[in-house]
């Protein structure tokens, strides 16, 4: 059997931690390829609904990442955000969806190290989390006559 | 004269007087329910109509729900809760305060029929009321119930009784309950990630989702609430519990740090789901994080649309 | 494996027949109207799926969904059923993207057709605006088919869309202008240069050409508004609410006049519409 | 045909004798929490009614009926098959009159003049349908103002009610008689009995006569009446009515896909929404509470009147006057319908 290998559905602002991955790239700062990233104007775009929709689709991990405070595109968007994001990781940790499996971070543009640091300690705490089986939607059985 | 007869006259005297003078085109209250232990909502719009208001320790709608999208002047029979929800939807544009007239009722506390029910265990035929207690009767029996055994538990729990922005209160000042200290959410903390999901996915598992949780809120004014949209569909139609958990997560963040423990979701609920307890998670955060409580005052702004700078957020790496 | 209890081959009304889509005409300039053709998979379906003009079907797409769609071909041409979409949910936009060859599936025939029985013997004025035109073209292919041509009195078309453009299914209706047994009236509402043909919405054409009321029938098929101010102009000829016939849309889930949505009063558009006369509308809610 | 006695040290071999290797559902718990379920513990004989309408038995919240393969080299690519009626043979015991009611008037939409709905047909018809009837009506009961009665009959094989901490049990159809039978059961005469209990079940719930006067007016005078708004001011728009009711059938079609495949799938609907009818377009045809609850109560009380013979499309249960948030009461709404003026 092969090792797990976990999915993270990755939420990157695009003026800040979207390009430090850039950056990160173009450094041949290596990172592991376990995340896709789905590219936001702002941390505060992030709707909870995307975070649901990636667990619910069977992601292991989530991580969101965002301009450092202060030094946001639209003076204010990641204040705003991180009232939401104080909630969200309240109420999923409460509720019992392990905390490691959900990643906030502010990562400017420059920080290209920074990101591989943490693209490769996100990655690794999903992984020790295991797969994700219990905050998900099961697999759609389809119920039908087995392929011949 | 009790005080809930009191009250009750109070409330029929100023809808008068309000629907005479003009100063509102209706006043929403409660009249008496078709069934026992059921005050349900009324909409006096002439003088003759308001010898129908009643208060109840029944009434356990949050009429606020009914202002949002009401164009003209309108009054509201309001408990404290009740209040709290009207000043939040003045705060967040859903109703000019021009337009709105609070009768604010002291409340001490609204009657669970679910825990009348579990005590009694025979068919209730009729429920009457007096300050303290409730006398319900069926086929050979009459019990005499204190009300204190039989409350609601947001009602048991409950920071503001009396409303705080009435335009008019209706009686003296309720005394005071002690506020949630949420001190089973805490006891829930320190059980395994594992158990606590667990917990809440059997909470949901009787769930029809009715959505009737949602419709009894008066905070859910969306013209397309999350769980219709349709493009793309964020939500299955189907019972699946992902999809049930989904909404009910949904739904508590929409509702955070607008929450004022009115209770109506759970008053709604066909199936008896403790729906509040996702809502109080996030009420303890919002009072740990921002010390905020919503409804208190007509200036004051929802927790998520304003900031500081050194707001709090230490898991954020 | 799930118990699955009996598995229903035969006569559920809930299964599509599996069709290959044969081709796609883009109908608009605007590329919201798609008109496609679809082949049965297995032969014998085309024979099951026996239907008359009026009816409608629903498309089903894997993954998407269905939508009910009137029957746009007639049942006198063999081989294929066509169908014209206008792009506007999430299943007909799917549909939009779909290829020659691909596979889906053609659920029906469903509802009542036009009254093409009871009219024999009658002269029928057929009056269509935008793309509603579709089961109006199938009830003329029919009335026209030599089988059943000779039943049928005087037969007019009028037939209005915004521009030269929207006007579908153009080689069929200028075929029908050149024949001697048939009335064409095509409009568009507003002139464009190179035009040749009528200028003005379908009501005030109809006012123009209407036909005696005597022994015949409207048979009206459009958007609300058009229905709405055509029916003036049939009144004021001397039509009766029980000769003009309409077809109703309304949204639609099982087309068997069960799970419930398109009830207009206590009748299903789907299974007991969606062909009403006028006489027949008067008397329920106008919920549609 | 006559009637038979279950005595109550008989009741356990009778239930056997019955379910004979059938799946049995019965009341099972008490008070609020009573469901119709497999019966694996005591068999509740006293409660006011299930919680749930039976109707999920014949017809569940989410039912999978088609599926397909979505891979090009799966068997039938892109074609939808059947995923079968799910029905097993079963026999019912403890329905209410009301319910089997619902779900007689149930049966003529799912297998209606036109068309056969296979995956109701599948399980309504190879169910054996017990009834329970109502000694002491609840309070929200008023099945008999709504032309039914505590002991009524339609859509059930055998009418059981309490006698002497057993049954006393009636059988109406072929089937009925010989699944009674088959329990070898000592029979009795109780017609005069059970007349006597009705009546007296039925004056328990007190006087209802506005729906002769709803039967005589035409639709659109009670359509047009000036009441709705009024009617519909208090409702919340949660559908809870509609979940909770017998009669209501209404449901929505929905694909769900999967890498592999995709299934379509049938889930409990409610016209109290007001997506369930609009259309593409945006248009829609019941756009507001006015509309929505107006249809409701006209389907219930004329609509299904109209197209089923006169039976009327609310059986009394009672369950959407108990579990409306708002109150909305159909006795008084139907009340309201006799006497408004369009």
């Amino acid at each position: 059997m092969s090792e797990f290998e976990p999915k993270v559905v990755a939420f990157f602002c695009n003026w800040c931690t979207y390009g430090a991955a850039d950056l990160a790239g173009v450094s041949r700062l290596d990172y592991p390829p376990n995340f896709r990233v789905v590219r936001l104007p702002c941390t505060g775009r992030l709707n909870p609904k995307f975070i649901m929709e990636a667990f619910k689709r069977g992601a292991d991990g989530v991580w969101v990442s965002g301009c450092h405070p202060g030094d946001c595109h639209y003076i204010a968007g990641n204040y705003y955000a991180r009232r939401k994001f104080v909630l969200l990781h309240t109420l999923l940790e409460t509720i019992g969806v392990d905390p490691n499996r959900l990643r906030f971070s502010w990562i400017s543009s420059a920080e290209a190290n920074k990101f591989q640091a943490m693209a490769r300690d996100v990655v690794e705490s999903v992984r020790a989390c295991g797969p994700n089986l219990t905050f998900r939607k099961a697999p759609l059985a389809l119920d039908l006559p087995e392929v011949a | 004269m009790g005080a809930l007869e009191t009250i009750t006259q109070k409330i029929q005297d100023k809808a008068k007087s309000l629907l005479e003078s003009g100063q509102a085109e209706v006043v929403i209250g409660y009249r008496k329910g078709s069934t026992p232990l059921v005050a349900a909502p009324y909409f006096a719009r002439t003088p003759s109509d308001c010898e129908n208001l009643i208060w109840s320790s029944f009434a356990k709608l949050n009429l606020a729900n009914y202002l949002p999208n009401r164009t003209g002047k309108v009054a509201l029979v309001a408990k404290g809760c009740d209040a709290r929800s009207a000043v939040g939807q003045v705060t967040e544009n859903q109703i000019p305060r021009d337009n709105l007239y609070l009768i604010g009722v002291p409340c001490s506390g609204l009657v669970d029929p679910a825990k009348v029910a579990a005590k009694e265990g025979r068919p209730i035929q009729k429920a009457t009321e007096t300050d303290e207690t409730i006398t319900v009767s069926g086929v050979g029996f009459e019990v005499e119930i204190k009300k204190a055994e039989v409350l609601r538990r947001n009602c048991e729990v409950c920071s503001h009784r009396s409303p705080t922005m009435a335009d008019e209160l209706t009686g003296p000042e309720a005394p005071a309950a002690k506020p949630d200290d949420f001190a089973d959410i805490k006891a829930l903390l320190a059980k395994s990630p594992s158990e606590r999901l667990d917990y809440f996915q059997d909470l949901i598992k009787d769930c029809l989702r009715c959505y009737a949780c949602r419709n009894a809120c008066p905070l859910c004014y969306c013209p397309v609430c999350f769980v219709d949209e349709t493009r793309p569909q964020w939500l299955g139609k189907s019972t699946d519990p992902m999809d049930t958990m989904t909404f009910h997560l949904l739904r508590a963040l929409h509702c955070a740090g607008r929450c004022t423990a009115c209770g109506a979701c759970e008053t709604a609920c066909p199936v008896n789901i403790k729906v509040r307890e996702f809502n109080r998670v996030l009420d303890k955060a919002v009072q740990e994080n921002w010390s905020y409580e919503p409804g208190l005052t007509w200036e004051q702004k929802p927790p998520l649309t304003v900031y500081q700078p050194n707001d709090p957020a230490d898991f954020i790496k | 494996m799930t118990l699955l209890g009996k598995v229903i081959s035969v006569n559920n009304p809930y299964m599509p027949y599996p069709v290959r889509i044969a081709s796609v005409v883009v109908d608009s300039p605007d590329k919201s109207l798609r008109t496609f053709k679809f082949e049965f998979l297995d032969p014998e379906d085309e024979n099951r799926f026996a239907y008359l003009p009026g009816q409608f079907a629903e498309l089903s797409v894997p993954g998407q969904g269905e939508i009910p769609i009137g029957i746009a071909s007639s049942p006198t041409e063999k081989g294929y059923v066509l169908f014209t979409v206008n792009r506007v949910g999430q299943v007909s936009s799917f549909l939009h993207n779909m290829k020659e060859g691909d596979i889906m599936g053609v659920r029906g025939p469903l509802g009542h057709p036009y009254p093409v029985e009871a009219l024999k013997g009658k002269n029928i004025v057929i009056i269509a605006s935008g793309f509603a035109v579709t089961t109006l073209r199938a009830t003329v292919v029919w009335l026209l088919h030599p089988d059943n041509r000779p039943n049928y009195g005087r037969i007019t078309f009028v037939y209005g869309a915004r521009s030269p453009g929207h006007l579908l299914f153009k080689d069929d209706w200028e075929a029908w202008q050149k024949r001697d047994d048939i009335d064409v009236y095509v409009a568009i509402y507003k002139m464009v240069p190179g035009w040749t043909g009528k200028v003005g919405f379908v009501p005030a054409v109809l006012q123009e050409i209407c036909p005696p009321a005597e022994n015949t029938a409207a048979i009206i098929c459009g958007p609300p508004i058009a229905i709405k101010t055509t029916q003036p102009v049939l009144f004021e000829a001397g039509y009766k609410p029980d000769n003009i016939i309409m077809s109703l849309e309304n949204r639609m889930k099982c087309g068997l006049g069960i799970c419930g949505r398109c009830n207009v009063g206590p009748e299903y558009v789907c299974k007991d519409g969606p062909v009403f006369t006028l006489a027949q509308l008067n008397e329920l809610p106008p919920e549609y | 045909m006559t009637e038979y006695i279950v005595k109550e040290d008989a009741l356990t071999a009778f239930f056997q004798a019955i379910a004979n290797g059938r799946r049995l559902l019965a009341p099972q718990g008490q008070g609020e929490n009573c469901r119709l379920e497999v019966a694996t513990g005591p068999v509740s004989l006293d409660y006011g009614n299930t919680h749930l309408s039976p109707k999920a038995t014949f017809f569940p919240q989410t039912e999978k009926i088609l599926a397909y393969h979505k891979k090009a080299d799966q068997p039938k690519y892109n074609q939808y098959q059947d995923l079968g009626d799910h029905a097993e043979p079963t026999v019912i015991f403890g329905i209410r009159p009301c319910d089997a009611k619902g779900l007689a008037i149930s049966n003529k939409v799912f297998q209606n003049d036109r068309f056969t709905d296979p995956y109701w047909k599948g399980k309504y018809e190879s169910a054996l349908k017990i009834g329970l009837a109502c000694l002491n009506p609840s309070p929200q009961c008023f099945c008999a103002a709504m032309g039914g009665s505590p002991f009524g009959e339609m859509g059930l094989d055998v009418l059981a009610y309490p006698k002497e901490k057993g049954l006393g049990l009636k059988p109406l159809t072929p089937a009925g008689e010989e699944l009674v039978k088959a329990a070898s059961l000592p029979s009795a005469d109780l017609a005069s009995e059970i007349k006597d209990l009705e009546k007296k079940a039925i004056e328990a719930q007190g006087p209802l006569d506005t729906y002769q006067i709803i039967n005589e007016r035409k639709i659109m005078e009670l359509y047009k009446a000036d009441h709705w708004s009024a009617t519909a001011e208090p409702c919340l728009g949660c559908g809870v009515c509609t979940f909770f009711c017998p009669t209501c059938h209404c449901f929505d079609i929905q694909d769900e896909t999967s890498e592999a495949g995709g299934v379509r799938m049938r889930n409990w609907d409610t016209c109290m929404s007001p997506l369930f009818t609009v259309h593409g377009s945006g248009h829609n045809p019941r756009p507001s509470k006015t509309e929505r609850v107006r249809q409701r109560f006209m389907h219930k009380l004329k609509y299904i009147p109209i197209k089923q013979d006169g039976v009327r499309g609310c059986t009394g249960c009672g369950r959407c006057v108990v579990m409306c948030p708002a109150n909305i009461d159909i006795r008084t709404v139907a009340a309201t319908m006799a006497q408004a003026s369009a």
